[in-house]
């Protein structure tokens, strides 16, 4: 399974990572983060697929994914 | 009537349309943004234009076109579109052309910061462009004074054709005091026989220029603008004495630095101490000659500024050596506290500061 | 790439452009041998995140202060990166005539409509009807003329090498901006001249928009009046 | 009369509007008012202040750098600005982002879980009127009916259809001071957990 | 048209184009509404001869200078005279954003391939290979870059109703350039929006050619890289 | 060593080479044209870069991203051009990046002529752009020394990381003196660990910046400059006294009028009149230092210039009131005449002068 | 006939009209004038075509020519 | 020894050139030099000067604002310049394009038809070099083997073949001078109609 790795800490809550995960893996958190945003969190992460679309459209270098040895971010 | 709550840089804004000024060209830089802002909703209301430019260097140029077109015309900026308009500005007074520029100053130099300071005080009063020629410079103090002003600097420009300077600090354009605006008069700028608008049948040809080939006419040029500035000089230099009767220390300071000097001196009048303030409104000309008459009695001066200590040579130009004369100052965007600027007089007071 | 977080707006393309510069510098392995010049905008810190040696050039002059480090270091990897205000506006005569010398060096332009540092004022790029702080009537072309189109226009000059426009609007835009800036990088160490990689780009905060309506906006009007696509490639490489 | 209040928060939570509301009704009332902001880059993410003063006398430095009154919005803010209050003087501490207590006995602190409020209300926007509202029924520095009144003039005419929510937050405000009665200072209010909004009623100011 | 002596050279061409310029003011009958806005250059002191109103910009600025008084006075009829070193290199900016606005005046722009006034300089229009005295080795594409070609790149902007590059070299060439002028005028008095003239122009002083020889070489060397013609027409005109 | 009768202009070219200056960017303008032509020449003979900009915006951002890369860099221009600059100016000082720029100045405002002038001596000298900075200013007043002044201007400016401004007037620059060139020695500027060259390995990054956005580091920059500032008016003042020992009025003239007051020297010491003349070399720092003490015992000062009076500011404020400061200037391209400072310096010997 | 008047004073002995006249028509005159230069004169006002080429070639607005209506320069 | 040379014309007659001769051949001879030129627009038809001061003591002021020898190569320089001229001083003149005389009677004024003289040579470009003969013959303020040397160094390499000709320009202007013997203060010479170039050799200097 591939392995996303939220850094919370960069995440500003801008939706774009869940708006084009095409599998619907990703959601935003309840809480609030250190910045005052609700950072994106991966909801289910058994469907993701390792495409890395999210990660290529996350402004804020946020999204880490590791598909064998592939890693983007 | 009732006072609103403005910016000071709304409060240029409204005060310039209510002098009579339809035309501003500028470019966006921060802290004085909200004035363009203003501007472009208010103008087209007026029947004015509000043209944003390519950059500082086109908006001064196409003040130069407007201003000698007739019209009374403004542009606006901060440190770094200001040192870019110096060759526009040499222009500008070599042409004799009047038009008002705002310098809404912040931390300098380079990029430095938008935080306010009066670090901009020597390139507008001894010209930062190049050649004998001077700007007036007007200091407002509070957002009520900057309507006034603003009106004052388009009078003033047509009555000397001359450019005017408005300057304060990125933070005298961000507060927000109530203002006074009055009833809305039709301003009446002079007529301009002079102005290059087409003959239209006019007998003889109007040239908007600065170039004068011939050495000897480039000096008569000058020698007469020399003398227009030393009527200007001779009339125009305005101040504030702020409890200066009987002061012992005189602090200087103009704009927001003054209105922290008046706190200091409030703090001291409390205690029975006699520390006044100058403050100048005019920084060119410099109110030298009131700064004089007071040397005659005060035991001490302090100049106050947000820079390394700029208009502080001004104060020891006209202090002429007859009293020492103290600097303090912060700078790069750092605002002076009132307790500071108290201790620093309090030295003084108390005869243990160098001059420096 | 420094490991600390943007200080951009949350959903602001401009962080998505930094990550693909500082991918292609990895892939090309030339993270040593690079020099980034910022601008004056909203990146104004892009050189606290790209890591290499840097400039903070004044407000347009990118192109100038490029030319000065790469006449002096002719063997580095220069790049500016501008934004539209900085490039399209005040900046335009150094890029121009950056291009027109055909400096080796590469230019990320990175074009969202907007002056969007200084508070969302009219840009030379603002569309026709776009409401700004300085356009609050919509910008129109009798008062403010039309969208100038920076990518066409410097084209039409003999010394530029490769210049295309792309768009971080969607992941398969912004896969082929990768590309593009890549290939830019690549035409400049081949010596071959003026290489520009033009980003539509979203701005969210001085749109009024959310970060995918910005995605959005940028598709649906920015596009149509700034046609993507590579506007000029150099002989040796087509 | 004299307040020199800071506002602080993050950019975005209406810190710099806050100011203005209160010093257009300190105006209404024909009071000496001056708002100056701590302005930046558009960029989000930063903190944001200002600082309103109101006196009776004119006033010569603008600058609030020793506020009689702090509103902090937010950790950061508290952090920075809490040794900058004038012994005596105030803080209201917005407990939903803060998640610290104030450190100082000198001064008078109190929490309100402003966000958790105003999402109850029906927006997070209006958790600033909410301290606001707590501020001047302690402090009596403006009229509630001043405020009221500043509110539309403030507001551009394409808001005003929030005006009863942002009244309902002056109120709910106020109201937390009304119901506690005599307050003491460094009030023993308890704050809530991060996110544990049920509480809220419970702590008040 | 004054009557006094012009300063330039023997067969210097501005004569030329001063002439065509005062003619077509004449045949439009237009002298009472004209304005002119001269620059920094050998014709520095244009407004000497054209007899209307007229302005001395800074170098390079008599776009932005136009632009002041054509949005002041908006009926009458403005138009620039600026050399190649004035528009083509300190004043791009200027000219690429009067077109851009679609500002509605005309430019008289006398491309002579050098910047004269200051002592035969390189300018952006001087040619591959051209000798002047800040090439003394000749302009070289690798340093230098390639000349560059305001006409074509000025086309290519949706502000400019009517650009047109034509010649001063014979008499058919300045029947053709007085056609242009004429042309230009008339364009900018229907409001149609920013009209320029190229002229190619001779500087037989910097080129050290005589008057005869200047007009052969700006035929042999000039117009193959300068191409006459209308590059744009208004719709309204076409 | 054989003289070679060389043009001031072309002095500079050569002076720049010899220091290790290999890049020229610039922008044309008479009077100073002579020195692009000569290194358009003379810079690729020696391995260098002559590079004409688009403009004089352009020109100094090259000498901004060229000094950061750790070469040693000149500009230069007049008047218009050096007005255009100071945004460019204002982001070296800021970034504390040496260079060499040279200002051949003419007649103003505007466009003024091109006749030789003084009168950009406040831009040069208190700063033509914004903020708190200083250019080293060094003002040569004869081909020789423009040589010899040349190369201290680059050594000086690599020195304290500060851009220096060599300020001549059009007539230092057009003139021809025979010069003692010297051996050609390999220059040696010191190593610059701070340009920002790429890392090539290097472990910390290099940044290139004039920005500090928080108020407080600017401050601190500020400070620091400050600091630097203070260390070059200590150590750096520079001046000729001329026949000054026993003088009774002492002139301050610098560059072209220095050369003219001493001719008036000569003539008033060949009647036995005890006239000497104090030449400022630095005008910025301004050597007020030995001014101070010359007014000790000399009882007048007369500052001579070719402007309407600018350096006369800075003698007032070293005289600080001891003595009375006259001023005698022609502007606008004149220059003065041996004949008329004489009979200007008579009046004043015979007391028949008001101060002005 | 068609008249042709030179303003000598304004001449600068470019030589544009003799070179361009297609009737040979002008040439330089011998003496100097003001300016230092040797003016053009009508040498062979017989052939003279009235077109107005010289006129029109002229940088200097040394020639005007006449041929019934028509006049340039 | 002290020299102050003042050397006017139209541009293009090579004032500035023949000024810079004559500096070099002073520096050749150890003296202490200083050339200094009008400048202008590169536009010609306007008039050009160039002052050479040429002393054995350092030289304080370069402007030569009286000259001690006025070169007034056509009519608006001998009109302009003439009453700078110091008393005892000497003016030559370029009759060739002058056609009126100087009126001081303070000053030897010299007339040379030095644009006929020239053409009879080959070319009018050396009428200058000409006039330099006459003067420094009279005066003595350099001498002849100077100027030659100094010709090679001023002039260009692709100049050099002209060389030949310059010298004897320089001849012709001094045999002037020594065919005339002892000349008398404005000198009882005439000067030649315009274009009468035959009558040149009966004029001289
Ligand atoms: C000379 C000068 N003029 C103006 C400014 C103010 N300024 C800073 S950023 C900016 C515009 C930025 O817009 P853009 O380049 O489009 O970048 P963005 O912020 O949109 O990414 C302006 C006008 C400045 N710093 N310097
Ligand atoms: C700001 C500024 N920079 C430089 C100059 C000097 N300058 C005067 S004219 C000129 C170039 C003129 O060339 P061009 O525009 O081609 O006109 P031309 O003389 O060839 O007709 C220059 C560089 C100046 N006056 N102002
Ligand atoms: S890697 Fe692909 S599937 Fe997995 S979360 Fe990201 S976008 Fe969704
Ligand atoms: S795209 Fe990045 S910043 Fe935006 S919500 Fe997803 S992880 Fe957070
Ligand atoms: S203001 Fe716009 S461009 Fe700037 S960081 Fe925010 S979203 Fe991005
Ligand atoms: S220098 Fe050239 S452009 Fe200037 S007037 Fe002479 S010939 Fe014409
Ligand atoms: S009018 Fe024609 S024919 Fe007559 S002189 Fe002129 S060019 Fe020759
Ligand atoms: S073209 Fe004109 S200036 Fe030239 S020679 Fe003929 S008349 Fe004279
Ligand atoms: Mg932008
Ligand atoms: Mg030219």
């Amino acid at each position: 399974m591939p392995r996303l790795t939220f850094r919370e800490e960069r995440c500003k809550g801008c939706g774009l990572c869940r708006h084009f995960c095409p599998k619907g893996v990703i959601e935003m958190a309840g809480h609030i983060n250190g910045m005052g945003f609700h950072p994106a969190t991966a909801a289910d992460m058994e469907k993701c697929a390792g495409c890395a679309t999210c990660a290529s459209m996350c402004p804020d270098l946020a999204i880490e994914v590791e598909k064998e040895e592939k890693r983007i971010g | 009537m009732a006072k609103v709550l403005m910016k000071g840089n709304e409060a240029i804004g409204e005060g310039a349309v209510r002098a009579g000024c339809r035309y501003f060209f500028g470019y966006p830089i921060t802290p004085q943004n909200e004035l363009p802002h203003y501007l472009a909703k208010r103008l087209p209301e007026v029947g004015g234009l509000y043209l944003q430019a390519e950059s500082e260097v086109a908006s001064i140029n196409m003040v130069f076109g407007a201003s000698g077109a007739g019209a009374r015309v403004m542009t606006s900026s901060s440190g770094p579109g200001i040192s870019l308009m110096q060759e526009g500005i040499s222009y500008l007074a070599g042409a004799n052309l009047p038009c008002v520029i705002v310098n809404m100053v912040r931390g300098g130099p380079g990029l430095g910061n938008i935080a306010p300071a009066q670090s901009d005080y020597f390139q507008a009063t001894k010209g930062g462009g190049h050649g004998d020629y001077r700007l007036l410079v007007l200091a407002p103090s509070s957002v009520q004074e900057i309507i006034d002003l603003t009106k004052d600097a388009f009078d003033l420009s047509d009555k000397y054709r001359n450019p005017v300077m408005l300057l304060a600090d990125g933070l005298l354009g961000q507060m927000m005091e109530p203002v006074e605006l009055g009833e809305e008069e039709p301003a009446t700028p002079p007529e301009k026989p002079w102005a290059a608008t087409g003959r239209m049948g006019r007998d003889k040809k109007n040239l908007i220029s600065s170039l004068h080939i011939v050495p000897e006419k480039c000096e008569a040029h000058n020698l007469e603008m020399g003398r227009k500035y030393a009527a200007i000089s001779a009339s125009e230099q305005r101040w504030e004495d702020y409890r200066t009767e009987d002061a012992e220390l005189v602090l200087v300071a103009y704009g927001t630095t003054a209105r922290i000097c008046k706190a200091v001196v409030d703090m001291f009048r409390g205690r029975g101490r006699p520390v006044g303030l100058l403050r100048p409104i005019t920084l060119w000309p410099f109110p030298g000659g009131r700064i004089s008459a007071l040397a005659d009695a005060a035991k001490y001066f302090l100049a106050v500024e947000m820079s390394m200590g700029q208009m502080v040579e001004d104060v020891r130009l006209a202090v002429n050596g007859k009293r020492p004369v103290y600097f303090y100052g912060r700078t790069g965007g750092m605002i002076p506290l009132a307790g500071d600027v108290y201790r620093e007089a309090e030295k003084i007071l108390a005869g243990g500061e160098d001059e420096q | 790439m420094k490991d600390m977080p943007f200080h951009y707006c949350p959903g602001c393309t401009h962080g998505i452009v930094h990550r693909l510069v500082a991918e292609a510098i990895d892939e090309l392995d030339i993270f040593g041998r690079s020099v980034a010049v910022g601008p004056v905008g909203c990146s104004v810190f892009c050189y606290d995140y790209f890591d290499c040696d840097a400039y903070q050039a004044a407000h347009g002059r990118a192109p100038a202060v490029a030319t000065g480090v790469k006449r002096v270091l002719p063997d580095r990897v220069v790049f500016t990166y501008q934004g539209d205000g900085d490039l399209a506006a005040i900046g335009t005569g150094e890029i121009v005539h950056a291009a027109a010398r055909g400096e080796n060096f590469t230019v990320i332009f990175v074009n969202n409509a907007i002056y969007a540092m200084t508070g969302g004022q009219m840009a030379p790029t603002t569309l026709l009807g776009q409401v700004t702080t300085t356009t609050p009537y919509g910008r129109s072309r009798e008062i403010n003329g039309c969208p100038v189109k920076m990518s066409e226009m410097l084209s039409a000059l003999d010394g530029t090498a490769y210049v295309a426009r792309v768009s971080a609007h969607s992941p398969a835009n912004v896969a082929k901006a990768k590309k593009a800036v890549k290939k830019a990088f690549e035409i400049q160490m081949r010596g071959l001249g003026f290489t520009m990689v033009e980003v539509l780009s979203t701005c969210p905060t001085n749109w009024g928009l959310s970060p995918l309506k910005a995605l959005q906006w940028l598709e649906e009007n920015m596009i149509p009046h700034y046609p993507l696509g590579e506007y000029k490639n150099p002989a040796e490489v087509v | 009369m004299f307040e020199a209040v800071l506002i602080a928060g993050f950019g975005g939570q209406g810190v710099l509007s806050t100011g203005q509301l209160l010093a257009h009704a300190g105006m209404t009332e024909g009071m000496n008012v001056s708002w100056i902001p701590s302005y930046g880059p558009e960029m989000r993410g930063g903190t944001a202040n200002c600082g309103v003063t109101i006196s009776t006398r004119p006033i010569s430095s603008p600058l609030v750098s020793e506020p009689t009154v702090l509103i902090a919005m937010n950790r950061p803010s508290l952090e920075k600005f809490e040794n900058s209050v004038v012994a005596g003087g105030i803080i209201f501490v917005n407990s939903s982002l803060t998640g610290i207590r104030a450190g100082r006995g000198d001064v008078r602190a109190f929490y309100v879980p402003a966000n958790e409020m105003a999402e109850e209300l029906g927006s997070v926007k209006v958790a600033n009127n909410i301290i606001l509202g707590a501020m001047i029924e302690l402090t009596g520095v403006v009229s509630p009916g001043a405020v009221e009144k500043s509110l539309k003039e403030v507001l551009p005419p394409h808001h005003h259809k929030m005006i009863p929510l942002n009244l309902k937050a002056l109120d709910a405000g106020a109201g937390l001071v009304r119901n506690r009665g005599a307050l003491s200072a460094g009030g023993g209010l308890n704050w809530p957990d991060r996110g544990a909004v049920s509480q809220r009623n419970g702590v008040g100011i």
